[in-house]
């Protein structure tokens, strides 16, 4: 299938420039915090935004390119945008949505994505996940090269975002078109895309597979945003090579990679183990005090002491028999923590 | 003959008259005044038919009319609602304080005629200090004092006639009258002069001035020469 | 106890409003028989101004609605330099004592006007004609229309608009199949605004087009006429513009009920909030 | 390329708008020049008028907002049996041809009208007063300032209101720190519009109250009056009248602009959006 | 602390009536789908909506009671409610919003609330985060009896969430008031409360600890909104006391409840190992088919297989290699399982 090229793509917003190079195979997946310039990103791509420079092409097909002063107009370009509120059309039935691009094998759409019982309602009378499916067969019955989605599942209630979250998987593992997808939540990314770019104030921070951000957060947002712990400190190198931070508090946690001056250590919860009594072992980092907090969720636990948060299991938060205000140790690797640039944190 | 249909420009208180004269014609009626600034800003009028002799005068001098004779003439009566609530029962208790009179506006015909009387019989002051409205012709003086609104107003005695039974008339003293002269001439700009000059002539004919006469106007004289306003 | 009586209070100067607002309607009815008001529909002065009030105000509402469109629309969804300024010239007429108005097309379009002398040479002569008073019209009552049509063109969701560019649907396609029909409740609301203003029109018309029966003579400057003839038939002329307004007041309160989401909750001043 | 054609007509369609609404405005001030302008200003007929108006207009105003505000509220937030009735009858007079007002006005005050004899009673006589025009003209505009007011009313989140209440301020607190605070724009807006209304009226003026020098004679009624003794006091009033109005629409657009948030991206029907 | 009691509390609504008995001591949930009436329970004890009946207090203050005809206005009970969008008079600094119920000590508030360097802001200037930090201030700096939370961290970016949820966990903790916290995500009610009530179409559908919930879910739509995954078939009740139950793909699924006729199985995802081959242990349900899809979620992998949905570690998704499309097996215990009524299931 014909890759998205979104080659240095510039647009100047209120607070910041969007600038941009993606290279679109396959399901990518957009995250970032709110007003980082997401949807921007992808009106620009729709033809929705003129960008103030930069090259947007689909395989040979050309959309924009400031040089040589090409730029389509939205509905010359072949794509299908799933808007973050999926804005369909309130006055027309679900089928006449679907047929809006193109009458043809409507039908067949409103079956594929089971909305043909449907197709006589309005959308005001539909549900957040049929609102959802009747986006996704609109934009796809238009045939489109690229898939845009804007925050496809956000808008959806917490117990029916894991249902449509598995359907909308299945769906681009099944497509034949590259697929851009964002979202300001890394557990959506995680879930639907294989690649994932971290879009912060318009800048691409960092991209790459889930499991290569989590390894290797490259700074201290991206850490936070995957779910680490994050010590603010000062590193001071030490004799035997590894690094001693002084946390705000006093505590100080040894990190394997070399750091000094103003730091911040990541830390994944998981990666953290909490007792009863300090393990005497030098080669750990352990944090001692009271329980700040447990929060349960289905089988695991997250247990707050000091600076940090760690994820246990029920069974061994029975066997602690741990409760907010109890005293316990946290405590985790040198080599489980990593020191990421500063940037700019949550 | 193929006759076109003609636009008249007619002193409000010819409203009633005219149409008997001819009722295929279309009138405008106002206050002469109005009338005249309307024919000044390009109104498609035919004829022009003034409450007075000046306007008409004014006009031919600028090239917009005919050279204006006079078809009739009018005096001058005070029409009190029929209830009478000012108990008004001579002119010279239009000075009683707190009568409201209601009078046509200086630039109107009747409104300058009413003036003159005043003027005549030096009650300008006393009476014009009871005045409540000036009105835009003499057909609102009418309809304001037929309503009850207005004590007294000065009125034509044909306007009075139109309304029996909700007015009553005081007659102003004859050496009082000014001369009330309609002048009548047909406009410049006119498409239909040959028809307008016509319905000209139909109102000085016989029969036209046997209508005017039936509701009240005076005979025609010979044209008076131009009177210093 | 302090906030009843506050309540009471409250709803009393709002009864006083009503009170005031309805006394002059009530009176006209008052003085005139459901009978007399027939009765007057056949004097043909009433006819005549009605025929020309109706013809002057389709007219001048064709004409509004077929320039104030595309006008409103591009007020509402671009923006230019002296976006502002062209907004306020469009509501000017609003403002603008209709008078005025009067003087000003005279002004501009009369014999001696601005244009006079042009539109002389192709033989055309506006004022005190019954284009005069279509144009008066359409002067006084566009800024009505226009506001409205601003107003649900920019409430309109514009991601509908894109999302209907994006489904390949053209400018031309996206206006009338997405904006018009969501705007749609906005115009109609506008549109009988406007109506009604128009057909209500005097001032400038008694100045630019001069009250002709058959002719120039529209409803209000035929009341104003007869106002002195016969009270009666003013009165029932009335009694037909009030009907006749508010049946375009109801279509308005429609279309625009229509266009409106069910009403919210209300901020509960007095206590509590009754949940209709 | 057809695009471009399409965006060229409905340019020029909103074009051809723009002037015919600019001309007769410009033609005004066409015809007088700013020195004839101030000299008429001090044409005694043009001043009495203008004090006249004013003073009128303000009275009427300050009335409009004593009983309009909690009118509007009342059926902004309220939710009643007749409650589309009210709404509808508070903007009766905005479709009532101000002649039909003025008859009605008559009909209702007038010393032969249903309230005449109690007035006559207390002594008191509406017509030919400047009271009566107050009343005519507070008539005829209030509805532009409940109408608005209304909507900004209703514009106004009824959360923050509820926030308050659940702050524990009482009604008359949340009302005054934070109801009307919000709907301030909204209500200025509102103002100005009647205000603009009112100092045009004509109709229902003339007819209520009569046009006496110094005492009933608006600008308007002047305008009509000096229209056929001198036009270029006219056209002099007009220019007046047009600053005026000038004025207050500005006043309208940044109260409008001040309460409503930064315009939002526009839907793209000719290709691309603008981001202002 | 005087504990809230909403005592058969019933309020018409569009839909249904909401009806509900609830007792807060300290911190409870009241968690349900869009809809289910829980902002309009909130604006009921507040006094912003009047119930048709029921009754309400504080400890011995009855802020409403239809049989003695009591019903306070809202300014009239001590009531702190920090709205779903928090309600923030955009008008007024941040300051001015606290003070507003009472001049004194606002500064404290400020402080506490870590907001007294924002105090000349304005609202509209303020993150999502900040915003609700100034509705907490406000809501407490009234003194209130009770502390009413309507969705307090919905409104808030993904990344944002895990902080403020720790900081309210803490707030509620230190709270010697009871608090009502409304939400419709399970994972913000089981941080936050001790006890979680779910409250479907306005009426209560369960109560009780998390654990509770998730050891014994009431009913299907409790089991689907605790993260369990749901087994439509119908039951055969097997000679050796267990139950077998015939999904639809005709899978056959034992469990140990006894049951008959039409239900639904609920499963926990972490209590389904997956597998490369199917484990023969007779005491194991097993499901076999290709992976339908891998989602990592830190350290947790979610793999879907047939069905089902299953909660792994990383470390065995390495160990098996598992990839979408791939053949794998999913297999759970018999005790694992529990029949769960129809009720209105996701
Ligand atoms: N039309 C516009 N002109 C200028 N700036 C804009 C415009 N629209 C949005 N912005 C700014 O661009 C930035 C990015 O907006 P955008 O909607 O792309 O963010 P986002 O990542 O989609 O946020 P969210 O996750 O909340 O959707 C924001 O700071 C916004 O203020
Ligand atoms: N004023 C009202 N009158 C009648 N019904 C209402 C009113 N307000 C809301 N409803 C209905 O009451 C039901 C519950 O509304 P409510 O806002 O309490 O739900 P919710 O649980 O808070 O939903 P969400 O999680 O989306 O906030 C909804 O079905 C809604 O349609
Ligand atoms: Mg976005
Ligand atoms: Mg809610």
């Amino acid at each position: 299938m014909a890759a998205l090229t979104v080659d240095n793509v510039t647009v100047p917003l209120r607070a910041f420039d969007l600038e941009l190079t993606l290279e679109v195979g396959s399901a990518v997946a957009v995250v970032g915090p709110s007003g980082a310039g997401k949807t921007t990103l992808l009106r620009a791509i729709a033809g929705l935004v003129e960008p103030k420079s930069g090259r947007i092409a689909v395989g040979d097909d050309v959309w924009f390119d400031s040089e040589r002063s090409i730029c389509l107009a939205p509905d010359e370009r072949r794509v299908g945008l799933v808007f973050q509120d999926y804005a369909l059309f309130p006055h027309m039935t679900v089928r006449q949505n679907v047929e809006y691009s193109r009458k043809q094998r409507a039908d067949e759409y409103l079956e594929r994505f089971r909305i043909a019982a449907l197709a006589d309602v309005k959308p005001p009378g539909l549900s957040g996940g049929e609102r959802q499916r009747v986006a996704l067969a609109r934009a796809l019955a238009r045939e489109p090269q690229v898939l845009l989605l804007d925050e496809p599942i956000s808008a959806l209630d917490a117990h029916t975002k894991a249902t449509v979250r598995a359907e909308l998987h299945e769906l681009l593992g099944s497509l034949e078109i590259p697929a851009l997808l964002v979202t300001h939540d890394f557990e959506d990314a995680a879930a639907l895309a294989d690649q994932v770019s971290v879009v912060v104030d318009g800048k691409l921070r960092q991209s790459g597979t889930v499991a290569e951000l989590v390894a290797r957060p490259a700074d201290a947002f991206v850490a936070s945003f995957t779910g680490a712990n994050l010590l603010h400190g000062t590193a001071v190198q030490s004799a035997n090579g590894s690094t001693r931070v002084q946390l705000a508090d006093g505590t100080v946690v040894t990190t394997a990679d070399p750091a000094g001056g103003e730091v911040v250590l990541a830390v994944y919860p998981w990666d953290i183990t909490v007792g009863p009594n300090a393990p005497d072992d030098s080669a750990l980092n352990v944090i001692g005090g009271p329980v700040r907090s447990v929060a349960e969720l289905g089988n695991r636990i997250r247990v707050a002491i000091g600076p940090v948060t760690a994820e246990i299991t029920a069974e061994s938060l029975a066997r602690l028999e741990l409760r907010t205000g109890s005293f316990a140790f946290a405590s985790f690797k040198a080599t489980g923590t990593r020191v990421v640039a500063a940037g700019s944190g949550a | 003959a193929s006759k076109a249909q003609i636009t008249v420009y007619a002193a409000a208180s010819l409203t009633d008259v005219f149409p008997k004269i001819d009722s295929t014609e279309k009138y405008s009626f106002g206050g002469s005044n109005t009338l005249a600034a309307q024919i000044q800003q390009g109104a498609p009028a035919d004829v022009f038919a003034s409450a007075n002799l000046t306007l008409p005068k004014q006009l031919n001098a600028k090239g917009l009319c005919s050279t204006p004779v006079v078809f009739t003439r009018n005096t001058l009566v005070i029409v009190l609602p029929k209830s009478n609530p000012a108990g008004i029962h001579s002119i010279y208790d239009l000075t009683k304080p707190g009568v409201k009179l209601d009078v046509a506006g200086a630039g109107v015909p009747v409104g300058s005629y009413t003036l003159q009387i005043l003027k005549n019989m030096n009650l300008s002051s006393a009476v014009l200090k009871n005045v409540v409205s000036q009105e835009t012709d003499v057909r609102e003086v009418l309809a304001k004092v037929a309503l009850g609104e207005a004590d007294a107003g000065f009125v034509y005695s044909t306007d009075a006639k139109t309304v029996p039974g909700k007015v009553v008339t005081l007659k102003v003293p004859a050496w009082a009258q000014p001369k009330v002269q309609y002048g009548i001439c047909v406009v410049s700009r006119s498409g239909e002069k040959t028809d307008a000059q016509a319905f000209v002539n139909k109102v000085l004919a016989k029969a036209g001035q046997a209508k005017m006469l039936a509701a009240g106007f005076l005979p025609r004289v010979k044209p008076a020469p131009p009177k210093k306003k | 106890m302090r906030r009843r009586a506050l309540a009471v209070a409250w709803v009393a100067v709002a009864l006083v409003s009503f009170a005031f607002l309805l006394l002059p309607i009530v009176a006209i009815f008052a003085h005139t028989s459901p009978g007399r008001l027939v009765d007057q529909l056949s004097n043909p002065v009433v006819r005549d101004a009605f025929r020309v009030s109706i013809k002057t105000s389709l007219i001048a509402q064709a004409l509004i609605l077929l320039f104030g469109t595309p006008t409103a629309y591009l007020l509402a969804t671009r923006r230019f330099p002296g976006h502002a300024l062209a907004v306020t010239l469009v509501e000017l007429p609003l403002v603008l004592p209709p008078a005025v108005a009067g003087v000003g097309l005279l002004a501009a379009f009369g014999r001696v006007g601005l244009l006079g002398s042009t539109l002389d040479f192709f033989g055309v002569s506006l004022p005190f004609t019954q284009s005069a008073v279509t144009i008066a019209v359409a002067y006084v009552a566009s800024p009505l229309y226009v506001r409205q049509a601003i107003a649900a063109f920019e409430a309109t969701d514009p991601t509908l608009a894109a999302a209907s560019r994006t489904l390949g649907a053209g400018p031309v396609r996206t206006f009338f199949r997405v904006v018009l029909p969501l705007a749609r409740g906005g115009l109609i609301a506008g549109l009988a605004l406007s109506f009604a203003r128009g057909l209500g029109e005097f001032g400038a018309t008694i100045m630019f087009a001069g009250s002709l029966q058959k002719v120039t003579q529209t409803l209000p400057l035929a009341i104003y006429a007869e106002f002195d003839q016969n009270f009666d038939a003013t009165l029932a002329m009335g009694g037909v513009l009030v009907l006749v307004s508010v049946v375009l007041l109801v279509t308005l309160r429609l279309a625009v009920s229509w266009q409106r989401s069910p009403s919210t909750t209300s901020p509960s001043l007095f206590g509590l909030s009754t949940s209709s």
